[in-house]
């Protein structure tokens, strides 16, 4: 009862988090409020006993990606955020997206699962596979990291006379 | 031993083609050798098969290699050897040997002079196998290939445009003969099964072929026979082929080639009588072509043209006795005209051989004295074909008026008695513009051919005069038509009487006329009766009629269903649709507007679509 | 012996792609090193297809020289089985048939682009894969090799009509080699999806989860509904049907022929259009019996428009190489004919003609591409006397213009014949409309050959209105060539019985199965 | 206690907030943040999932492995992204996602 209490409590934050981010006028109070959203997120981890993960969320996104997108934001001009921040044909967004949620939230009804029974899953376990079962697939991402970042580099280095 | 060597002429005739054909270029003077060795060896078993043929009760033979076998169909090489065949082997060996013989000196210095000779060999391999196979699709391949000779020979000058033309328009003409004949041929397949000749007659004779079947069928044939015999509507290639080499005409245009029609016709009377509707019509088209040719004939300048309209006149002849059931007396007559066809035809060449190729009657005259063998065994020929009691050609046109008047009446002999006084006519007139009269100056320095041109015209009109021997009885030999059909022949004493006036009356009168110079009759005709005249000097605007619906009607409509093709079912067809498909990408690229959130939104329209779509579903 | 026996018939796929790799490893300044190097391996492969049809055992008849590698089996991670992909090779007397006009079209068309000069080693190698193709085709039992060897059969001929072939101007239109380069693989492509559609469609309701067609045919009864055959075959005969040039999507091939040059054209004309009809038996007739039973008239139909249609059109072209182009459609017409008879001796007639025409119109292209080559016009108004010109050529193009119109004593006439008797005995009296119609076709062709032949062979030439200084008749290759091929139709029209024996052991149970569907 | 239902309805809703987000927003680093939310969203389903006993031990190993590597790839993503977008802003001086439109026609 009382974690399903915190996990109201939680959710409204994350909510409230990402209704910011869509809202808000201001950019920067914009990406606190995806700060807010993604630590939430971490806390619903906590609660669905996932506490490496949750780990890895804070650092991860309440890090790094945070900061980076605070870079970004440092990096360029916000003047004319004003401007930026919504459209005017945002009804016809808003009903698709509500449409597409009723349909989600009945789909998830119709699929429902009945179950409480929340269970821990061994870290133990879990670092085993991921290194033996998904090892490759796991190598394979760090590539991808490698070659992101070197494509970051590529794309953002100032080629000679090209302008 | 003869009897069954009967397969050989045509392998040893298609043998010597196929040598010559390969080595004609290099050696010409061997492969006429060739050919005319291998004519002769084809002759001489001709004469072994003929009297093992006559001292055996044997009716047929079978002899069978087989050419197609899918299952039960079998399409087998088979040799069919009746009185018929027999007879038809003997016209044409004889005749072909000769006219090699007479060929070697006529083509002399010729350009393809071995060329010709393997065609002739090609040809007569041919028309032997039509005559001897027992099978009416190979009888339908041998048809064609006698077809391909023809076309060869005709085409032989091909730069000559005329030639080639002649060529062309004979083929095609007998080509659309023989679509008709294959279709009936395999129409008679469907209903038997078979295509061997003598158990098609059986299952016919058992009424296995429904009438309607039998009709069409035999219709088709004679339609093929048409084409080949140059009958009426059909006729017109026939004049025009004699743009070929002169021996060419003799051989294949009045003995061989067209006759296959007649023998077409004769081979298949079996079924032809049981289809009486399609025996009326033969009556009819023969009729018709007998006295319709003959005034052609006798209008023409052309020496050659003028012997080929008499070809198609006589082949209505004989058309028009099988109408009647008469195989023999068809069959008599077409071998006496094959013979004195043939003859005249050479006697035609040897002309035009010393008169560097003018064939123009009205250019000649008086050449009796010039020529004397040349003339005289011409006379003989135009004689004989001319009916004068007792030349051989006199008794074949009154076994056929006979026939004519026993089965259809006075009221179609008559007809035919016109058509045989027209016939004498223009034989008539042909000799004596030729021969008689006055020489021309241009022709003061004409000669007589040389030997190997005179030796065939030679035996040839003895021939024309000693052939009627075979209708009479000779000790155990009783008589031609007994031969063929099995019942003797018999004269009618009053219908001899009046053809013999007949000819005598037309012979006296072209003698007026064409001797006497007497030119009052051929000035009234040709005043009072100009648009008759020019009528028949232009062949009855025939070939004009074919020429406009080749052109405006066949050309012009192949000209727009290739016109249609690319206009459109191509264009419009193939074209334009990619067209549309590239104007609706044109269209289309638009909604590409390159704004992300369009993008998005549609993006998710699509997804809750599909979505939607599978939950209704 | 035995060795080459057992993979004979990889060879014959293995042969052409091995000529494309030497060709390929060859310096391409060696003009003549690479053209040797193409007749040697086309010569070889000559003699392969030779030896299948000696191998092949009649009297045994089936498929035989069975031959298979499993290139893609994964056991349990294909969905629908684990038998996966295999290539099957195998051959029955209508495949013997086809690789034996194959073998010969491809040494012969080799024989006949000696004359290309510009980038030969690239041509060669283009050609060799198209070859290695078209013979992958004909030997495969794998629905999906055999689609496989059927697109590689069409793309390199793209490139090999776009880039060697020839733009034409006539009077009122002209033909760019791109356009019609375009407009073939086009129309084979959109052909190829709908094949490719009914292969799928096979694979899945077989639920085989193989692409083998011997395996498949053995389910067809239990799983094969009515419905779902006449779709699927009505897919396939369209879809195969256009590389036959069926009517209404014939116009591909004639602009086809015209734009590509000599050798492509032989293999275009003479082993191209027939993969259409052999696709038909061997994957419409044989996987979908009774499909193909209930659309057969249908095919009927579209084959007599074909006949008469394609011998009008081509009466009425001026252009040699379009009246030749339009003779393929008429006679590919008698083969959808023969096969839409249903009748044993139709549909060996079709087949038949299929390897008649492939030599034929073969001998048709040798002759037109050399009289192009030394006269720069293919206009028949133009041409005139060249008879005296190239007798050789000539004599090849009369020849292939009496077997097209049916002459007896050559090979289309034998074929014919069949197809006629077939069409006959089909139907009842439709059958004799039918086949009437098609008597008249071959009429209507003999009116088209025989005025090309008097027009443009005959008669004395015109020394003003052509190149007379480049009278060059055929080359030692081309003449060579075209007599391999003379002797062929010759052979194959006097004495077919060796050749239609093999043809009948191989349509027999195809059209057993196909009748058995009543 | 928490039902798995609950965490869907989360997850759709953030899902659906992060999609709204992408639709309407035009600066291109709002655009990239909405994509974190909807990743995020995701991840908070398959954690959700691997969170109940209901399933297989795989099967909810597999959730976590999954989630590691789509934080992975979100984090190759978002550096991917703030580069094009820094150079977008480097070449038009704006991070206005609609006057980037050379993909168009």
């Amino acid at each position: 009862m009382i974690s399903l209490i915190i996990f109201y409590i939680i959710s409204a934050l994350v909510l409230i988090g990402s209704a910011g981010v869509i809202f808000s006028r201001n950019i920067v109070y914009a990406s606190f409020s995806l700060l807010l959203a993604l630590l939430g997120t971490a806390g619903i981890f906590v609660l669905l006993l996932a506490e490496f993960l949750a780990i890895v969320q804070i650092l991860i996104y309440g890090g790094a990606v945070v900061t980076v997108i605070l870079f970004a934001l440092m990096l360029t001009k916000i003047d004319d955020f004003r401007s930026l921040s919504n459209i005017n044909y945002w009804p016809i967004s808003a009903f698709l997206t509500l449409l597409a949620l009723i349909v989600l939230i009945i789909g998830i009804y119709q699929t429902k699962i009945d179950t409480q029974n929340l269970g821990l899953v061994k870290f133990s376990k879990f670092s085993n596979d991921l290194f033996e079962y998904w090892g490759i697939p796991f190598e394979i991402a760090s590539l991808v990291l490698l070659v992101a970042l070197i494509g970051a580099i590529v794309i953002l280095k100032d080629r000679g006379n090209d302008s | 031993m003869g009897i069954n060597l009967t397969y050989i002429p045509p392998i040893i005739c298609g043998v010597s083609f196929v040598l010559t054909a390969l080595f004609a270029r290099k050696v010409p003077l061997a492969s006429s050798l060739i050919s005319v060795f291998t004519i002769l060896c084809s002759f001489i078993l001709f004469i072994f098969i003929l009297t093992d043929f006559l001292s055996s009760d044997l009716n047929s033979i079978k002899f069978s290699i087989d050419w197609i076998v899918v299952s039960d169909m079998r399409i087998t090489w088979g040799i069919l050897l009746d009185s018929l065949s027999v007879t038809m082997l003997g016209l044409i060996t004889l005749v072909a040997l000769l006219v090699q013989i007479y060929s070697i000196s006529y083509m002399k210095g010729d350009s393809r002079f071995g060329w010709y000779f393997s065609v002739h060999s090609l040809f007569a391999a041919a028309m032997i196998t039509v005559v001897l196979v027992d099978n009416l699709i190979l009888l339908y391949f041998a048809w064609e290939l006698v077809g391909l000779g023809s076309y060869l020979l005709i085409g032989f000058w091909y730069e000559k445009r005329a030639a080639s033309e002649a060529a062309k328009k004979a083929f095609i003409t007998t080509r659309i003969g023989d679509v008709a004949l294959l279709i009936g041929i395999i129409l008679i397949f469907k209903s038997t099964g078979t295509f061997d000749i003598s158990s098609i007659f059986h299952i016919a004779r058992n009424g296995g072929i429904s009438e309607n079947i039998l009709t069409i069928s035999t219709f088709l044939i004679f339609l093929g026979a048409m084409g080949k015999s140059a009958q009426f509507p059909f006729h017109v290639w026939l004049p025009d082929a004699m743009e070929g080499p002169t021996p060419v005409s003799a051989l294949i245009h009045a003995a061989t080639m067209v006759a296959a029609g007649v023998y077409l016709v004769a081979r298949m009377m079996p079924l032809f009588s049981l289809a009486p509707y399609v025996l009326d019509f033969v009556v009819f088209i023969g009729l018709f072509t007998f006295i319709f040719a003959g005034t052609m004939a006798i209008v023409m300048h052309d020496i050659k043209r003028v012997l080929a309209y008499s070809t198609i006149s006589h082949l209505g002849l004989m058309m028009m006795s099988l109408g009647f059931m008469g195989v023999a007396s068809a069959i008599f007559h077409l071998i006496v005209h094959g013979i004195s066809k043939a003859l005249l035809f050479l006697g035609a060449g040897s002309l035009m051989h010393e008169m560097d190729g003018e064939t123009d009657i009205r250019k000649m005259g008086g050449l009796i004295n010039k020529m004397p063998i040349t003339a005289i065994t011409f006379i003989i020929g135009s004689v004989s074909l001319a009916g004068i009691i007792p030349l051989s050609g006199f008794f074949s046109k009154d076994e056929i008026l006979l026939t004519v008047f026993e089965k259809g009446g006075i009221l179609i002999l008559l007809p035919a008695l016109a058509g045989a006084f027209l016939s004498s006519l223009y034989m008539f007139r042909l000799t004596f513009i030729t021969f008689f009269g006055s020489l021309k100056n241009d022709n003061s320095k004409v000669g007589e051919s040389p030997i190997l041109m005179t030796l065939p015209l030679i035996l040839l009109a003895l021939l024309a005069i000693f052939m009627s021997i075979l209708l009479l009885e000779i000790s155990t030999f009783k008589g031609f038509i007994y031969f063929i059909s099995g019942h003797k022949a018999h004269l009618n004493l009053l219908l001899i009487v009046f053809s013999s006036i007949l000819s005598f009356v037309a012979l006296i009168l072209a003698w007026f006329i064409y001797i006497k110079d007497s030119k009052y009759l051929i000035d009234w005709y040709k005043s009072k009766m100009k648009w008759n005249y020019n009528l028949i000097l232009n062949k009855y605007y025939i070939d004009e009629l074919y020429q406009y619906i080749i052109n405006q009607i066949i050309i012009r409509f192949a000209q727009f269903v290739a016109l249609f093709d690319r206009l459109v079912v191509n264009d419009i067809g193939v074209d334009r649709s990619s067209l549309s498909i590239r104007f609706l990408g044109l269209r289309l690229k638009l909604i590409q507007t390159g704004k992300m959130h369009g993008y998005a939104i549609s993006m998710l329209f699509g997804f809750l679509i599909l979505i939607l779509t599978w939950a209704i579903l | 012996m035995d060795l080459i026996k057992e993979n004979i018939l990889i060879l014959t796929i293995l042969l052409p792609l091995i000529g494309a790799t030497l060709i390929f490893i060859t310096p391409g300044y060696l003009d003549n090193l690479v053209k040797y190097i193409a007749l040697i391996i086309s010569f070889v492969t000559f003699i392969i297809s030779i030896l299948i049809f000696i191998l092949y055992d009649i009297n045994s008849g089936g498929v035989q020289l069975l031959w298979d590698w499993e290139w893609l089996s994964l056991k349990g991670a294909w969905p629908l089985g684990d038998k996966g992909i295999t290539l099957n090779l195998g051959v029955d007397g209508i495949s013997v048939m086809m690789v034996l006009l194959t073998g010969i079209v491809m040494f012969t068309g080799v024989m006949a682009s000696w004359n290309i000069q510009n980038r030969s080693k690239d041509f060669f190698i283009l050609y060799f894969l198209l070859l290695a193709g078209v013979f992958g085709v004909f030997v495969s039992y794998d629905m999906f090799f055999f689609f496989l060897f059927y697109e590689l059969s069409v793309m390199p001929m793209f490139l090999l009509i776009g880039y060697w072939g020839s733009s034409s101007d006539f009077r009122t239109f002209s033909r760019t080699k791109e356009y019609a380069a375009m407009k073939l693989t086009l129309f084979l492509v959109a052909g190829s999806v709908l094949i490719w559609i009914a292969i799928i469609a096979i694979f899945v309701q077989a639920g085989l989860g193989s692409f083998n067609i011997l395996e498949i045919q053995k389910v067809v009864d239990d799983k094969f509904p009515l419905n779902f055959q006449q779709i699927n075959f009505f897919m396939i005969m369209i879809g195969f049907g256009i590389l036959a040039g069926m009517w209404p999507f014939h116009t591909w091939s004639p602009d086809g022929h015209v734009s590509a040059p000599t050798s492509v054209s032989m293999v275009h004309a003479g082993v191209l259009m027939k993969l259409g009809a052999f696709g038909i038996i061997r994957i419409g007739m044989t996987l979908l019996p009774e499909g193909a039973n209930s659309l057969m008239p249908l095919l009927m139909i579209l084959g007599c428009i074909n006949v008469i249609y394609g011998a009008f059109s081509a009466l009425g072209q001026t252009d040699l190489k379009y009246v030749v182009g339009y003779s393929s459609v008429s006679h590919m017409g008698y083969v959808l004919m023969g096969l839409a008879s249903m009748e044993l001796l139709g549909f060996t007639g079709a087949v038949y003609q299929m390897f008649s025409h492939g030599i034929m119109t073969a001998l048709f292209f040798l002759a037109v591409g050399a009289i192009y080559h030394s006269m720069h016009t293919r206009d028949t108004l133009i041409l005139k006397g060249i008879f005296k010109k190239m007798p050789y050529i000539s004599v090849f193009f009369v020849i292939a213009g009496l077997t097209s119109l049916g002459l007896p004593g050559l090979s289309g006439f034998a074929a014919e014949i069949l197809i006629f008797l077939g069409v006959f005995k089909s139907y009842g009296s439709l059958g004799i409309l039918f086949g009437s119609l098609a008597v008249i076709g071959a009429g209507i062709t003999a009116i088209y050959i025989l005025r090309l032949v008097s027009k443009v062979f005959f008669g004395v030439p015109d020394e003003n209105k052509q190149n007379t200084n480049n009278n060059l008749d055929a080359t030692r290759f081309e003449n060579t060539a075209g007599i391999i091929l003379v002797g062929l139709i010759l052979f194959a029209g006097l004495y077919p019985l060796p050749f239609i024996d093999m043809i009948t052991s191989g349509v027999t149970p195809i059209l057993s199965n196909v009748l058995g569907g009543l | 206690m928490i039902d798995l239902i609950h965490i869907q309805i989360l997850s759709a809703i953030m899902f659906c907030i992060g999609v709204y987000g992408v639709m309407t927003r035009r600066s291109a680093i709002l655009i990239l943040m909405c994509i974190e939310l909807m990743l995020n969203a995701v991840n908070i389903n398959f954690i959700g999932f691997a969170a109940f006993r209901d399933f297989s031990e795989s099967q909810r190993i597999f959730g976590h492995v999954i989630v590691v590597f789509i934080i992975t790839i979100a984090a190759v993503e978002l550096a991917l992204a703030i580069a094009i977008i820094l150079r977008l802003y480097k070449n038009k001086s704006s991070v206005n996602i609609d006057e980037v439109d050379l993909m168009k026609w």
